[in-house]
Formats: structure tokens, sequence, C-alpha cells
């Protein structure tokens, strides 16, 4: 497996005219994990989504290194896996159907007993073939996870990893973050001091509220 | 001044001149005076 | 490629569940449709009415359906999980597909409607209709869907959608007006080249245009 | 040399003004100042000083609206922007002076407001990629959003152009300059008769017509400076209300 890093330097983002934070940097080398907090409306969510590729900057820059190569924006989510409040998946279809279109999408190729292993580890094997809609949110939740690691990411995201989750839940996402950051990249963003845990460093945003230049 | 009154009757094409020069020199110092306030207020903004 | 299908496979699954453009859209051409008979009864019109009639229904059933396909994620929040599994260009063709498979399917509807409801209405070649009526096709799904997507993130989309969309898509309709026009009167297609040719381009240019855009209007 | 520029264009239109409405038209202009009589537009024939520049202004500005908002999507920067919107405001007025002035020319010289000839229905297009520009801004808050929306949807818009260009010439007969027309003797496609299509300007004529168009462009630049450095200023105030 190749080298993974990811460089964060002077990044910035504002909506309109609110700044939301500014000057953020860090460097992840694979194994690492680092935990994201601050206050609410600090941008937590924001950062998550920038790094996944999703949202655009309003300055500095980020990216991936795969090897010695810099990884192209575009193909960011081949890479990495994301689970966040606001991640929302198809509730016309199935737990099962949502997971065989994910791995067809995305272009790699999974069995059904893969599949049916995936859902086996969240914790929902036997709902496998409801539709979403029926789901209650702890166990879109537990989706959420079986979504994210679909494609073995190198790089996970977590935006509060254990909400909605019962104890149950929360012992499987221990356990996988525990096994993730061993020997991958894992960045949580949280309020949860006991998930500060998670990380072997903690960035807090608030100390990049403010406005360095302009 | 009779002369005038009489060459403008007979030329009605100056009136029209002199109307239309008389809104473009309306139109070009409200342009003008425009120019000159934003201006003060970017000096004003720049201290 | 096979990526592509794919999202056009699961957005056509999701409509064949949800219903999210086809009922609606199929009413809208019979309503339409309805309206000109009232209109034109059994009077003889002559080819450029029925001709221009029959795109003007094309025109406004498309801006009536096709917006739906980024709307809905839009508005359901899905395009988050969407722009984590596939690349922007896959995405833009994978609708584009869709967009292309439910106008074909809408206008063949239309177009069958037209020839058993209006006896004014003879193709005389029909080797010139259809040929325009693909390339037609294939030029309003390009265009709808790059409108479309830039569409989905604004706040007001339904009433936008044509307001943007008709500068874009006149060269289209315009063209095929006049090809129809002249499949009806029974003219033979290298009478009308250059609108072919014209059309043709059509395609190319915005199929390009738009692929290469499109990564801009996707990521918020 | 911003007052050099308002001294120019000061000067330019009002030399415009005058060397245009002033010289008498003849049938055998002898001297500088006395225009070319054509037969059927008379006096009328003066319009072309001031309807083609607006006209030219319309694109023009179409066009630099786009190239600052490709501009943005390179650089990010807001202030490409309202450059670019800017020009679009003008672009906008001037859209809709060139539409009025030929619609009112027209009724007297072709007989009635609009005829759908090629050019018409070209201004008209533009209005309408004008006016969806602006429901496309309106609809959009957040400011990257809206910037960057809308710069994709003036190339887009900018694209179909080269159809209107090819399509409109054959599609209808015209009846501006350089147009054809159609024979009704014969129904054949011919070279036109009609006096203004046959329009060719005279010597001084052109000189004026130059002399105008510069006038023009140089004002367009003004204005458009002008309520570029307003927006820019609303921008500034904004922020700083909120900062403080």
């Amino acid at each position: 497996m190749n080298n993974v890093r990811l460089i964060v330097s002077n990044l910035r983002k504002a909506f309109n005219r609110r700044l939301v934070f500014d000057g953020v940097s860090f460097t992840l080398e694979k194994p690492a994990s680092i935990v994201i907090t601050g206050r609410n409306g600090s941008g937590k969510s924001t950062l998550i989504k920038i790094l996944a590729g999703v949202l655009s900057t309003s300055g500095g820059n980020f990216f991936y290194e795969v090897g010695e190569s810099k990884l192209d924006s575009e193909n960011i989510y081949k890479i990495i896996g994301l689970v966040s409040p606001y991640l929302i998946l198809y509730d016309e279809f199935t737990a099962f159907e949502n997971l065989h279109l994910f791995s067809k999408i995305r272009g790699i190729k999974k069995s059904n007993e893969e599949i049916f292993d995936l859902l086996d580890q969240v914790g929902l094997y036997e709902r496998r073939n409801d539709l979403l809609r029926t789901f209650s949110s702890g166990m879109k939740q537990r989706m959420k996870y079986a979504s994210a690691l679909i494609h073995n990411p190198t790089v996970l995201l977590l935006d509060e990893p254990t909400s909605n989750l019962d104890d149950e839940g929360k012992k499987f996402v221990n356990k996988l973050i525990q096994d993730f950051k061993s020997n991958k990249i894992l960045v949580v963003a949280t309020n949860e001091q006991s998930d500060f845990q998670f990380g072997d460093s903690i960035i807090n945003l608030d100390a990049y509220k403010i406005n360095s230049k302009r | 001044m009779e002369t005038l009154v009489q060459f403008l009757e007979k030329n009605s094409i100056y009136i029209v001149l002199i109307i239309v020069l008389i809104v473009w020199f309306g139109i070009y110092f409200f342009i003008y005076g425009l120019d000159k306030k934003v201006k003060k207020i970017e000096e004003k903004l720049e201290k | 490629m096979k990526k592509a299908y794919y999202i056009f496979h699961k957005d056509f699954s999701s409509e064949l569940r949800m219903r999210f453009a086809l009922n609606a859209l199929i009413m809208f051409v019979v309503v339409s449709l309805s309206t000109i008979l009232f209109a034109i009864g059994s009077e003889k019109a002559t080819e450029n009415v029925y001709a221009g009639m029959m795109w003007v229904v094309v025109f406004f059933s498309a801006m009536s359906g096709l917006s739906r396909t980024f709307v809905s994620e839009e508005e359901r929040g899905t395009n988050l999980i969407l722009s984590l599994i596939a690349h922007p260009v896959n995405i833009f063709l994978g609708k584009f597909l869709f967009n292309l498979v439910l106008i074909f399917f809408i206008n063949t509807i239309i177009a069958i409607l037209y020839l058993t409801l209006f006896s004014g209405f003879v193709i005389q070649n029909w080797y010139s209709f259809i040929l325009a009526f693909v390339l037609g096709n294939i030029g309003i799904a390009t265009s709808s869907t790059i409108i479309a997507a830039i569409i989905a993130k604004a706040n007001v989309k339904g009433t936008l959608y044509p307001v943007l969309a008709f500068p874009i898509l006149l060269p289209v309709i315009l063209m095929l007006i006049e090809i129809t026009k002249s499949a009806m009167v029974g003219e033979s297609i290298s009478e009308v080249q250059s609108e072919f040719f014209v059309l043709l381009s059509y395609d190319v240019v915005m199929l390009t245009a738009s692929l290469m855009v499109f990564d801009i209007i996707w990521k918020d | 040399m911003k007052s050099i520029l308002r001294i120019t264009v000061f000067v330019l239109i009002t030399l415009v003004l005058i060397l245009s409405i002033v010289p008498p038209i003849v049938e055998t202009p002898k001297n500088f100042f006395e225009f070319p009589l054509i037969p059927g537009l008379e006096d009328k024939a003066k319009i072309i000083f001031f309807h083609v520049p607006t006209a030219w202004l319309t694109v023009i500005a179409y066009l630099i609206a786009m190239l600052y908002g490709i501009r943005f999507l390179k650089t990010k920067d807001i202030y490409n922007d309202m450059k670019s919107v800017s020009s679009a405001a003008l672009g906008i007025v001037f859209c809709f002076l060139a539409t009025l002035t030929g619609s009112v020319w027209a009724k007297f010289t072709w007989g009635s407001f609009w005829h759908w000839d090629p050019r018409e229905t070209s201004i008209f297009i533009l209005l309408l990629i004008y006016g969806a520009y602006f429901a496309l801004r309106s609809a959009l808050d957040n400011e990257e959003k809206r910037a960057r929306l809308s710069a994709i949807y003036s190339i887009l818009a900018f694209l179909t152009t080269p159809f209107f260009i090819f399509i409109m010439p054959r599609l209808m007969i015209g009846l501006h300059p350089g147009a054809l027309e159609i024979d009704p003797t014969t129904g054949q496609v011919k070279a036109s008769s009609n006096p203004v299509i046959k329009f060719e300007m005279a010597e001084n004529m052109r000189v004026v017509f130059f002399l105008s168009l510069t006038a023009f462009t140089l004002l367009f630049f003004w204005l458009w400076n002008l309520s570029y450095r307003v927006l820019r200023l609303k921008y500034k105030l904004q922020t700083e209300m909120q900062e403080s």
C-alpha cells in the first residue's frame, strides 16, 4: 500500500463575508489521526466537507498525496470515506440496494456476500431488504458507516461519529476507529469530551477565527 | 438677436441640436458629479 | 462510461419507484395537446403552425420534467452522497442519459399523438423527420441537463428553468421547426442540410462545453 | 488620466451630436458638411450615428461581463464578479436603448415597430439572455455561488450566439443593411433594392460614424468604471459594518 499524506495549508473559508476559519494548517501522514473541535458554528463540519472535496475553499489549499503524486480534486472520492449527520442516503432503496448501487457506481467489484458481510458488521443484516425510509436514525447512522467503508478508504472523515448510536453501536465505532487509526488516516470532528481520545492530536477551530489578512 | 431668432425659425434642425446638447450636458454633469461623490466616499473609506 | 450507466440506472429505478417526473409529465403533454386541439379544432392550419406547435409542446414538457434529476437530489440532500461516490463527469453523463431517455420517451408520445390527432399533420419525408428528431432530442437533453444543474442551486427553481433554458435552446427549436416544415412538404434532406449541420454542431458544442463546466457547477 | 477620459468623452460626444445633427442632406453633396440624400430615408439616415453604437455596446458589454466572469472562475476574486455584473447592467440598458431606437425608427421607415428581421431577432435574444442572467443572479443569495453560476451561464449563452449568426440570415429575409431580399415577382432571393439595404456610407458620414462609435465606447467605459466603484463601495461598507 502506498504512502498517503494529507497536507492542509492556510485553509480559509468564508460564507459571503462571514469568516468561518482562516489559516488552518496541518499535515497528516499515514498512520495518523486528528480530532477537530470547536464551538457550534466554528466550522467543524465545513472543514470536513472541504476535506471530502465537496465544498470549495475561499483561500489556501489542501491536497492528498498518494505515493509521490498529488491526487486530483475530482478523484478524492476514491480514497475517502465520510460519515456525517448531513449525509443522506437514498431512502427509496433498501439497505442492500444502496450498498450495491454505491459499489457499482464506484466501479468496484463486490459480490453479494461481501455486501452482506459489511451489513452484518454494522448490525443491519436482518434488515437488509427493508427500505431505508423505514429505518430509525440510529440505523441510518449505521448505514452511513457501511457506505463509507464499502471501498476500503484510506482516509476516514467522521463528523460526530457516535450521534444517534446505542451502546452497541458506539462499541462498533470505537473498535473501527482503533483499527483505522493504527494504519490509516482518521479525521474526527466532535464536541464530545469522550471522543477526544480518538486523535493523536487535537485542533481547536476557535483559534482560527481571526481574519489574518485582507 | 432678431436675426438669430429668424435664423432658428428657418432652420429648425438647430433647435433640435440645442435641445439635444442641453440634455447631453445635463446627463454629463450628473455623471460627473456622481463620479466626484464616489471618489470622496472612496477616500473617506480608505482612512 | 459504465459508472455513468449505473448512475442512470439508479435514477431510472428511483423514478420507477417514486415517479418524480413521469406521471406529471405525461399529464402535462395530454393537457397541452388538448388545449391546442380546442384552439385549432378541425380547421386546417398551415405547416408552419403545426410544426411550431409541436416543438412548443416539446419545449414546455422538457421544461416541466427535465429539471427533476438534479432538483430532487438537491431537495432531498442526496447530492452529497452522490459526489462522494462518483466523478463529476460520470454524474453529468448519468443524468444526461436519464434525461435523454426521458425526452425520447415523452417526445415519441407527443409525435404519435400529433400524427393521430391532427389530420393536417402529415410527414412526407420520414428520414428527414426522424434524423431531426434524434439530433434535436440530444440537443434538448444536453442543454436542459446543464441548465438543470444550475437551477438546482438556486432558490426559485421551477419558474427560473424555462427562463434560463429558452435562449439556449432556441437554436435547436428553430432548426427543428424548419426541418419539420420541410419534412411535411416532402423536401429531401439535402435541401435542409445546413439546418442539420447546425443541429449536429450544436449537439457537439453543447455537450463538450457542459462536460467542461459541470464540475464547477456541481461543487458547492 | 481619469480627467483626460472625462474631458475626451465630453468633447467627443458634443462633437458627434453637432456633426450628426447639423449637416443638411442634399442630393449632390458639394462640401464636407453635407450628407448625400438616400431616397426614402432623408434625415432618418442619421439614426446610424446613435443606434449602431448602442447595439455595438450591448455586445461589448456582454463580452466584458463574460470575460470577467471567466476571470472570476480562475481567481475566485469577488471584485471580478463586480466588474462583470456592472458591465452586464450597463449592457442591458444599452440593449433596451438599441431596441427602442431601432423600433421607433422602423415604424416610420419600414411601417411597423417590429419585423422579426434577423438583427431584430438577435437583439431580442440578447435581451432575453440578459434578463435570464439577472433572474439567475437574483435567485442566488450566496455571493460566491452567484458569481460562479452566473459566469457559467454567460459562457453557455455565449456559445449559442454563433448559431444565431449562422441561422438568422438563412431563416429570414432581412431589412437591415447587408441583408437579402425576395423579389416579389419571381420569388427569388436577390441583392436588395431597399434603400436601407443598399445603404453605403459616404466618406464624411463614415468619419462621423466612427467618431460616434469611439465616443460612445469611451462613455461606456467611464460608466462601467463608475458603477463598478459604486458596487465596490457598497461591498466594503457592508463588510466594515459587519466587522464593527
